[in-house]
């Protein structure tokens, strides 16, 4: 599964992407999100209020229990500031 | 049309360009946005604006999708810079055009509330000593959220 | 600043003019209004703006107060032809500059609906066969009352 | 006093100005509109549909009780159709 990060985030974990083998019982953003935070203190810091962060699946926005799989891509980001 | 690119706009060559691919244009409005001197009262440096590039694209055509159900628009284009931009330099550029002009005034609000809020771009404010990601406002969410999409 | 008069304008000249002068300009809003190629279904040859000339002046710049007076506005320029007219051809600019995009905007959207009703000028359109003068439309006037001046 | 008259107003008078004196049982701007009325049967079309004129009184928008002097200027038009 393609992962990326976007801004602070991003800055947070010290990378903007990477390829992850994900075994069966990560069924949503959800559980992907339990399991990143028990990567390292990187991961959990960036993590750490989920009020202000984001998630796409293949360039949607999605909810926290969209159901994913190894061949999405899942981006992380902050709420949005364009314009 | 959707155009997310680095390099910067011309406001007159897009108005006219937009003017005679079309007919019976009757009205044009335009929104500029521009790196200001300031960020949270400390001169700036730079601001740079990182996007998501796959989504930019999906989630501004499909907005720009929305404002030709809303209102009776002849054309429009949304430019969108990325990268590092300086104080004075154009972010983003919205023309709409359309024969009577509430459809233009209104469709050009609306995308340009739109974009604040749901556009995929982060800014990075470089001060003197310093530099920060630039929050969302809670503002620009009232505001987009106005328009009920 | 006012200007009433027979000559066309630069989008760009005049967008660009106004940006120099100001400091932390962050929103130009602008507005063009252009003659279209139809009056009431039929090929329109022109149309003749003509106007009260002191009148216009003052009723202008007593709108453009009330605009500095409702939104947070660091300049504003309204620019109005007068004189024989050729569709296709720019009847009028309105452009507002800002910190923020919310008063450029609105402000601008304000100085437009109000310059259809309360603008000092008459509309005489020529088409092939006849001519005739413009009618006042009701939803103008629902347009520029919803800003309840 | 100097009356201006736009648009096709204008047109069905034949005119677009004109100096006027006035005796002084003209007081208001009603007062002015049937006197005109009486000049002739092209100013009597004009004036035929009040709810379609517009007045002003030195570049003011007015009432139609507004007092008036010979030293004012006064305008008919019709709404107006700016933008």
């Amino acid at each position: 599964m393609k992962v990326l990060y976007f801004s602070w985030i991003k800055d947070n974990i010290g990378k903007n992407e990477e390829d992850l083998s994900l075994n069966d019982n990560i069924k949503t953003i959800s559980d992907l999100i339990n399991y990143l935070i028990t990567i390292n203190e990187n991961y959990k810091k960036a993590f750490s209020d989920m009020s202000i962060i984001r998630f796409s699946k293949n360039m949607n926005l999605v909810n926290i229990d969209e159901m994913i799989d190894n061949d999405d891509e899942i981006a992380f980001f902050p709420p949005m500031t364009g314009g | 049309m959707i155009k997310v690119q680095t390099e910067n706009f011309s406001l007159e060559k897009e108005t006219k360009n937009l003017i005679h691919k079309n007919n019976n244009v009757g009205a044009v409005s335009s929104f500029i946005g521009i790196v200001r001197d300031k960020a949270k009262e400390k001169d700036l440096i730079s601001m740079t604006l990182e996007h998501y590039p796959g989504m930019t694209q999906t989630m501004l055509k499909k907005i720009e999708k929305q404002a030709y159900l809303r209102w009776k628009l002849l054309d429009s284009l949304i430019i969108h810079r990325y990268g590092e931009l300086f104080p004075g330099d154009n972010i983003v550029l919205v023309i709409t055009l359309s024969k009577h002009r509430k459809d233009a005034i209104n469709a050009c609000h609306f995308l340009i509330d739109w974009l604040k809020t749901k556009g995929p771009f982060w800014k990075y404010e470089k001060t003197k000593n310093s530099g920060h990601w630039v929050e969302a406002l809670e503002s620009d969410n009232l505001e987009e959220k106005k328009w009920d999409i």
